[in-house]
């Protein structure tokens, strides 16, 4: 019960995350020059001083900051994020829209890394020093060193347009506006690519881990203890070592959630993945306050869900976890 | 410490990874001689791929890409190095004064840094760099500051390890001060570990870099890979060169410092050496 | 009639070649019939942030709207004036009144009759008011009379000569009254849900993704449009657009959807082909604005020098990739069509152009110091792509053989915009500039010193006064006289060519990359037109 | 009761190259008979804990491996046995206990799961029956509860009770051999009395062979039926208990047992009481886990202790581990804050003295740590950490480094180690450095908190004997921490007792050992193992 209560403690924990990333949020973004009015009025051609003052009035942009302040904590407060008047659209809408793909994405990637990051880093460590193990090691090590947009670019390259085998970029094939299961195997080709240029530097970080943290558990008493019970190597390593040697692979995937975001963008950008990623850059080229303070906070919410969840896992995997 | 320096030099890769940073160091700093009108100046006939003249061919202005990636690697070193420096720093300030004042500055201080390290990096990066207008400097600034955290509870976890150890009690007990301790006693005991991590952490950098000039945020006055890539990238499939050689210019040093990194882990932190 | 046949082989051909060397073309598009049906998907870059057509002017926003709504008029391939939701028209002698016969049977697609109220609406209510074009194109419209449904009289306060070159939908868009009365503009629904008379009606838009648009089987061309569905797809990334053309995901680019670099090898594609035709409107020009409140710019001669030392033909070649041709002034030669353009004016593109330009550095006062450099100055980098970074980094390699030590500043839009045009804290900035339809539209507020206006973007931030230019410009605005307009213009490009408050650097010549299945797509407004004969082969 | 169960021949362990000797092991013969219990007994790095493991296959190979010689059990060789079948034996034939029974056990399962799956991988019984055969067994070790055991895990029993599990986990088969490695040396001397009489009683009823790896000669007293004696890998002298108790063969045998601290009070000059030095009074203090929201329990670490130290005593603080005897220890030297009460120096309260007004005060109150390893900071030269205070306390930085190599003397070193690390020196050359340090500010009072529970028994007379000598010659005030009570009567003038936090029982050593009045103190007596044959051990001819 105890280690129930522990994960409440870090459920309370993350209230005043949360607020602490809107007031960061709010003040560094309002730090940046520029605003939404500008850029509208410099988009539309020929404006105005005036169209742009009006604008700006229009978006509450000339009330004191404080005001400003209060009134979107308050919204935030209530999940209202405020209005993108670059998109005409509420901003929770904008990113609600965008979530899906991204959470799919970023789950595909981080599932694929993690699973194939811990057998990858389990079968070096049992290979320990054998070609298998270099090969592996080389492979991460390869894949930890490239950079993301790069991979994404060779992987269109290769599979969509050398191979022809999965299409270039998007969601799904609209065009052909496929329905139920057949619009789900089309999701998941065109999901494909995105999640390996996302996913694969998280897959050699995870291998690299899980490979050391095996290696560590190798030395560790009760290892010697199970073999001393006459269990076969294959059982002590499935049955005792894996799962002491996954948890500090799993507080490098907590610690990690924040930066598949920011991987997130990157790719997005490349893949024409219609998620958050793409919407965060479009916003920041335009300075569309609102919108960027709101996918910040959203991003930020995974981040910490992302956190809840490996809390949560610690808790049902590890038993000493404990208030 | 020469037992360290032995250790390390039996680990074939790390060294490998050393004499490929040499080089690159080597070349960078020899890119003034080597091109001494600069990576910009425009030095032959468009889109030429690699030839005897130009051995990495030209971009699409005409610039040699090997003058490119020579003086980018300048670059990138630089970049890499002093937001890694500065994340350092400030992260063993943090991580140091958490660690060692421990109670409520500690609680306060871990939870700022938490807070930080929740806070998606690429994007506050980007941020950053868009507040600050692109610029070296800026770049630096926002690599550094999304870099910290991990030094800082690396630092505040090496602190409190030390700190529970009798011979930082034994300081204690014969009257010495925070700062003594701190600086003769905690500092010197995870140098090793320190540098090790600072050491991937160029690497981190020099990859966020490179994110960053990919979207269009580098300081357009200076050569970086970053900046090649991105200019390369439009003619990828036509002219492979353009950014085919920065790339694996980034991917060796990023390659060799990780394998340098790894060696100067189990060189400087063998945890079996003691005892 | 306009031709809508855009790629037949012939004398059309000819012309393309004349521009590419050599293009292949589809022969098919003889042999195959017109089909109907299928969907055809579109690259549009940057997604539109909104529908509104009537009240912003954003570029990437007609390729769809266009689709939706129509314009009074449209334009046949000699850019003349032709029929659309207008049948017919008649401008009195002293050119102050236009009567317009509306086509009868159209109906919006909501299922209300379009009539000419809805003209008087769209043009009173809505562009004069809320379309940033309207002050301009609408300053002499004073009112509409609307004697019956299917006629619209428009009373000119003075003669507009380039009112008629600017009445089709992408930009005046004519829009439904009953949608509108009673509303905020930009608060309608129909700012992102458009409601028009277009051949095709607007679906459904899932941002980040696309924009989809169904037929309208009550469009008022008998049997037309061909095709059952339009998407308007958006790929952030240029690398990808390209893969999506060539592995077929996508049949029709237009503008600068597909990056320069890539055209050539999209040429080569077995599936694919290229025309540039259908950007006659749309005189776009690559320029630099010089900052004349600088001291150091201040001076013609160091201005001047900086056009010389700009090699425009490397520019043509290796930022444009081809895609363009050297400007020799502020208009474009596109204009040559209404015989507004000259080219007899001071050339910057002669042999010993660098020797020139260091001497009149030398004549205004500024010679190399010890380093070799005679000045130093900030160029702004335009916020809207690669090229324009590219463009600067050769900038600054031109710029330093005559001993200007140029330093690129690269910043986001927002503060670029407000550096440039309302702070007016730059040297050089490098904007990119559509004329439009008329010099009137797009050319006179760069240089005009009424145009002078802190705060409001790409008019003349340059603090360029010239009362002369002033008067020419004025004149040119009323003159009815076609042959005396053309003569004041080229007088202004004789002045402003020589005081050189800017350097006229390329005239960007857009491309159009389609699939060879997609046929009669291109119209003399290109992707500003709407789609309604384009069919897709099987 | 004279079969021979195991028949280790001439059996050499290679060590990897670089080790301070080639072989861990060196042409050892042992034999062990079905109800034996035969101690294998050395000092660290003996070789005793890997030619134990060398049994069950267990070498940390291929660094370490069994390079010649035979492992004869029930007819195979087990040093040569194929692993499919050494695997067979394990768990089912010969189990094994280790020392340290935390990290032995998976933290991750139940205890109950972790015995069941020695029946799932040797026998065919079903879930059921493996259920209620690890019931059985958890009671048969005496633990209270069996059905909870089984549920718990590793980490929610007491030390005492997880080793209880191990035993029943290796017992489980009923084993022929079980292999004991130093199983007792992590526990507190009542529960290390408890498991080696659970140990004895379980072999007993089952006629197991025990190979039951020690360092201690008390354990060896009470358990062994066999002595084996290892020294540097070479088996030095073996044979019936009492005969290598008492009629020690082997001078190393000799020496090793001529170190072991008897349980009597030695013949000692009584110190005359002099005026009080250090004294707590009244001193509380809790440890509660911290957070920003919430308070976690509050566990009580010392319970309104008063304890007074006299110039020129030794006072010995007993007791085991979470007695609050160390708590106690380092709040009199104001290295850890305490709730409440007051710590007197020489009649002035340094209870709530700021960092800079304690400095003064420091030293006089010095310390010795309990971990050689960890108590000398491994990045600095010798000189420079017993140079450390003074330089801090104002002396020049030269003098300091001279009175360091004095010092060194002092100690027993020699006076070239001042320019070496740390880790260039043994455990209890480390340790006499440590008094070194302590000794360099010429305190008043010397804090010695276990500083030879890490030694080996030979060096840890050495470091006593040092101790005793400095006490005398400098005319030190002296506070022992130790859990050891044998220790504690060698070297301590009075004796204090602890036990939860409180002091139940405080008096001169020879009344505390004669008369004890508390009967906590007296299990503590009780429990000591080898007790009787430590009161009454021959002292041997030097």
């Amino acid at each position: 019960m105890r280690r129930w209560r522990y994960f409440g403690y870090r459920l309370l924990l993350a209230v005043p995350v949360i607020f602490g990333i809107l007031v960061l949020n709010f003040f560094l973004i309002r730090l940046a020059p520029g605003d939404a009015a500008s850029v509208l009025a410099g988009e539309s051609g020929a404006a105005t001083p005036e169209y742009t003052e009006l604008l700006r009035q229009k978006f509450g942009l000339d009330r004191p900051m404080p005001e400003q302040f209060i009134a979107y904590i308050t919204a935030a407060l209530r999940f209202d994020l405020g209005f993108s008047f670059r998109n005409d659209s509420p901003v929770l809408d904008l990113i609600l829209e965008r979530l899906g793909p991204t959470l799919l994405l970023m789950s595909t990637a981080f599932t694929m890394a993690l699973a194939l990051g811990t057998l990858l880093g389990l079968l070096a460590a049992v290979a320990r020093n054998t070609w298998r193990d270099a090969a592996i090691s080389v492979a991460t090590l390869i894949c930890y060193a490239t950079p993301g947009f790069w991979l994404g670019l060779m992987l269109i390259v290769v599979f969509s347009l050398t191979l022809g085998w999965l299409p270039t970029s998007g969601f799904e094939n609209i065009a052909e506006g496929y329905e139920g299961w057949e619009r789900v195997q089309d999701i998941a080709l065109h999901l494909v690519m995105p999640a390996m240029a996302l996913g694969l530097f998280y897959l050699a970080l995870y291998t690299r881990v899980m490979r050391a943290s095996m290696l560590e558990q190798t030395g560790m008493d009760y290892v010697v203890t199970a073999r001393a019970k006459g269990q076969t190597e294959t059982r002590i390593m499935f049955g005792h070592m894996l799962r002491n040697a996954f948890l500090p692979v799993l507080t490098m995937a907590g610690v990690q959630a924040g930066n598949l975001i920011g991987g997130s963008i990157v790719v997005e950008t490349v893949f024409g993945w219609p998620g958050v990623g793409t919407l965060a850059f479009t916003a920041l080229q335009s300075r569309d306050l609102n919108l960027l303070l709101g996918i910040f906070f959203i991003s930020a919410c995974i981040v910490v869900a992302i956190n809840l969840i490996v809390e949560l896992l610690y808790v049902l995997l590890d038993p000493r976890i404990q208030a | 410490m020469p037992d360290g320096l032995r250790r390390f030099a039996r680990n074939r890769m790390a060294v490998l990874g050393a004499i490929v940073i040499a080089i690159i160091v080597l070349v960078s700093v020899l890119a003034p001689f080597l091109y001494p009108k600069g990576a910009f100046s425009l030095a032959g006939q468009p889109l030429q791929p690699p030839s005897l003249q130009f051995p990495l061919g030209t971009d699409a202005l005409g610039r040699d890409v090997a003058a490119g990636v020579a003086e980018g690697a300048r670059t990138s070193l630089l970049i890499g190095i002093a937001a890694a420096l500065s994340a350092v720093i400030f992260g063993a300030m943090i991580g140091g004064i958490a660690g060692y004042y421990r109670g409520t500055v500690d609680i306060v201080l871990m939870r700022v840094t938490e807070f930080f390290q929740t806070i998606p990096a690429f994007l506050l990066a980007m941020l950053l760099v868009v507040i600050l207008s692109p610029s070296l400097l800026s770049v630096i600034i926002a690599i550094a500051a999304v870099s910290w955290p991990g030094i800082a509870r690396l630092v505040r976890g090496e602190f409190v390890a030390l700190g529970g150890r009798e011979f930082i009690l034994a300081s204690l007990g014969l009257g010495a001060s925070g700062p003594r301790i701190i600086f003769r006693h905690l500092l010197p005991n995870c140098l090793s570990a320190i540098i090790t991590v600072g050491s991937l952490l160029v690497a981190t950098a020099i990859l966020l870099e490179t994110g960053l000039a990919f979207l269009g945020l580098g300081d357009p006055n200076i050569m970086s890979w970053g900046l090649q890539i991105s200019a390369g990238r439009v003619s990828l499939r036509t002219a492979w060169w353009v950014c085919t050689f920065p790339g694996i210019a980034i991917l060796l040093t990023v390659l060799s410092i990780n394998l340098v990194g790894d060696g100067l882990n189990e060189a400087l932190n063998p945890r079996l050496r003691e005892r | 009639m306009f031709d809508l046949q855009s790629i037949r082989p012939g004398r059309r051909a000819l012309l393309l070649a004349s521009v590419f060397g050599a293009i292949a073309n589809g022969a098919k598009a003889q042999t195959a019939s017109p089909r109907r049906g299928g969907t055809m998907v579109m690259l549009v870059h940057p997604e539109p942030s909104t529908l509104a057509a009537y009240a912003v002017s954003a570029g990437n926003i007609p390729p769809v709207t266009t689709q939706i709504y129509e314009g009074l008029l449209t334009y046949d391939w000699d850019l003349k004036p032709a029929p659309l939701l207008a049948k017919s028209w008649e401008i009195s002698p002293d050119g102050k009144t236009i009567t317009f016969r509306l086509q009868e049977g159209v109906t919006f697609h909501n299922g209300q009759p379009f009539t000419s109220a809805d003209v008087q609406y769209s043009f009173m209510e809505i562009a004069k008011k809320v379309n940033p074009n309207g002050p301009v194109i609408l300053a002499e419209l004073t009112s509409i009379d609307t004697p019956d449904p299917l006629t619209a009289v428009f009373n000119l306060a003075n003669p507009a000569p380039y009112l008629m070159v600017s009445l089709s939908a992408n930009y005046i868009p004519i829009v439904c009254k009953s949608v509108f009365e009673g509303t905020q503009p930009m608060q309608n629904p129909s700012a992102n849900r458009p409601i028009g008379t277009g051949p095709f009606k607007f679906a459904e838009w899932s941002r980040g993704q696309f924009i989809r648009l169904d037929r309208n089987d009550r469009y008022w061309k008998p049997g037309l449009p061909m095709l059952n569905r339009i998407i308007a797809r958006f790929i952030p990334d240029a690398s990808t657009r390209s893969a999506a053309l060539e592995a077929g995901e996508a049949h029709y680019a237009a503008y600068s959807a597909v990056n320069a670099a890539d055209i050539r090898r999209l040429q080569a594609n077995p599936i694919l082909d290229s025309t540039t035709r259908g950007y006659g409107m749309t005189a776009a020009l690559t320029t630099l604005e010089f900052n004349t409140r600088r001291p150091n710019l201040a001076k013609k001669e160091v201005r001047q020098a900086i056009a010389y030392a700009i090699d425009r033909q490397f520019l043509v070649d290796n930022v444009l990739y081809g895609f363009a041709k050297p400007a020799t002034g502020p208009l474009s030669s596109v204009f040559a069509t209404q015989g507004f353009y000259t080219d007899q004016v001071r050339r910057f593109d002669v042999p010993d152009r660098i020797e020139i330009a260091n001497r009149l550095m030398d004549e205004a006062g500024f010679p190399r110091g010890a380093d070799g450099k005679r000045m130093s100055l900030y160029l702004e980098i335009n916020s809207f792509g690669e090229q324009w970074l590219r463009q600067g980094e050769y900038i600054k390699q031109a710029l330093a053989q005559i001993g200007i030590d140029l330093t690129l500043r690269s910043e986001d839009t927002a503060t670029w915009l407000r550096r440039c045009y309302t702070d007016y804290d730059f040297d050089i900035n490098e904007p990119f500039y559509s004329a439009g339809a008329d010099p009137v539209v797009g050319v006179h507020r760069h240089y005009v010193s009424s145009a002078i206006r802190r705060g409001t973007t790409f008019v003349n931030n340059k603090d360029y006064r010239n009362p002369e230019l002033d008067r020419i410009m004025d004149a040119a605005t009323r003159e009815n006289d076609h042959a005396k307009r053309a003569e004041l213009y080229h007088q202004a490009q004789q002045i402003l060519v020589e005081d050189s408050p800017g350097a006229w650097l390329c005239e960007v010549q857009y491309v159009t990359i389609f699939n060879r299945k997609l046929h009669d797509h291109t119209g003399p407004l290109g992707a500003y037109q709407a789609l309604d004969r384009a069919w897709l082969e099987r | 009761m004279s079969d021979i169960v195991l028949d280790i021949q001439d059996l050499t362990i290679s060590l990897p190259k670089g080790a301070d000797r080639p072989s861990a092991v060196t042409g050892m013969n042992l034999t062990l008979r079905a109800g034996e219990v035969t101690c294998l007994i050395g000092e660290s790095g003996s070789g005793k804990s890997l030619a134990a493991r060398a049994v069950l296959g267990l070498l940390p190979a291929p660094r370490v491996r069994v390079t010649s010689g035979r492992i004869l059990f029930e007819g195979q060789n087990l040093a040569t046995i194929a692993p499919r079948d050494m695997a067979k034996i394990r768990g089912a034939r010969i189990g094994m206990i280790f020392q340290e029974p935390m990290t032995a056990l998976n933290p991750l399962h139940r205890i109950g799961r972790q015995i069941e799956e020695v029946f799932r991988i040797h026998t065919t019984l079903g879930r059921a029956e493996r259920r209620a055969r690890v019931v059985k067994l958890l009671a048969d070790v005496h633990l209270p509860d069996p059905e909870k055991i089984a549920r718990s895990y590793p980490h929610q029993l007491s030390g005492g009770q997880r080793q209880r599990a191990m035993i029943a986990m290796a017992l489980a088969l009923e084993p022929k051999l079980l292999i004991a490695d130093e199983p007792t040396t992590a526990l507190d001397v009542t529960t290390q009395a408890q498991i080696l009489h659970l140990i004895h009683e379980l072999q007993r009823e089952h006629g197991t062979a025990v190979l039951f790896i020690t360092h201690d000669f008390g354990v060896v007293a009470d358990i062994a039926d066999q002595v084996a004696v290892l020294q540097k890998g070479v088996l030095v002298e073996s044979g019936p208990r009492d005969a290598v108790l008492n009629e020690p063969q082997h001078p190393y045998t000799k020496a090793l047992l001529a170190a072991v601290p008897r349980l009597v009070v030695p013949d000692r000059p009584a110190t005359e009481p002099g005026l009080v030095v250090l004294e707590a009074i009244d001193v509380a203090k809790s440890y509660a886990a911290r957070g920003l929201f919430v308070r976690g329990r509050a566990t009580r670490a010392l319970d309104h202790v008063s304890v007074q130290l006299h110039r020129g005593e030794t006072l010995g603080l007993v007791g085991e581990s979470g007695s609050g005897k160390s708590t106690l220890a380092r709040a009199m030297t104001r290295l850890l804050g305490i709730d409440s009460g007051d710590i007197i120096l020489e009649g002035e309260a340094i209870t709530h003295l700021a960092p800079r007004a304690m400095r003064p005060h420091r030293r006089r109150i010095q310390m010795v740590f309990q971990d050689p390893y960890a108590s000398l900071d491994p990045r600095q030269r010798v000189a420079d950490i017993i140079a450390e205070g003074p330089i801090i306390h104002g002396v020049a930085a030269k003098e300091a480094q001279a009175r360091a190599r004095r010092l060194l003397g002092l100690v027993g070193l020699d006076p070239s180690a001042a320019d070496r690390y740390p880790h260039e020196f043994s455990g209890g050359q480390r340790q006499r450095i440590g008094i070194a340090r302590a000794l360099a500010l010429e305190p008043d009072v010397l804090v010695a908190d276990e500083p030879v529970s890490a030694l080996d028994v030979s060096v840890q007379a050495q470091v006593l004997d040092l101790l005793a000598d400095i006490k005398a010659k400098l005319g030190i005030s002296m506070l022992f921490v130790t859990h050891d009570l044998r220790v504690a009567l060698l070297i301590c003038d009075r004796i204090a007792v602890m036990r939860h936090g409180s002091i139940v029982e405080i008096g001169p050593a020879a009344q505390i050992f004669s008369a004890p009045s508390h009967p906590y103190t007296k299990a503590l007596f009780d429990a000591v193992p080898g007790a009787a044959w430590s009161a009454h051990m021959p002292v041997p001819a030097e």
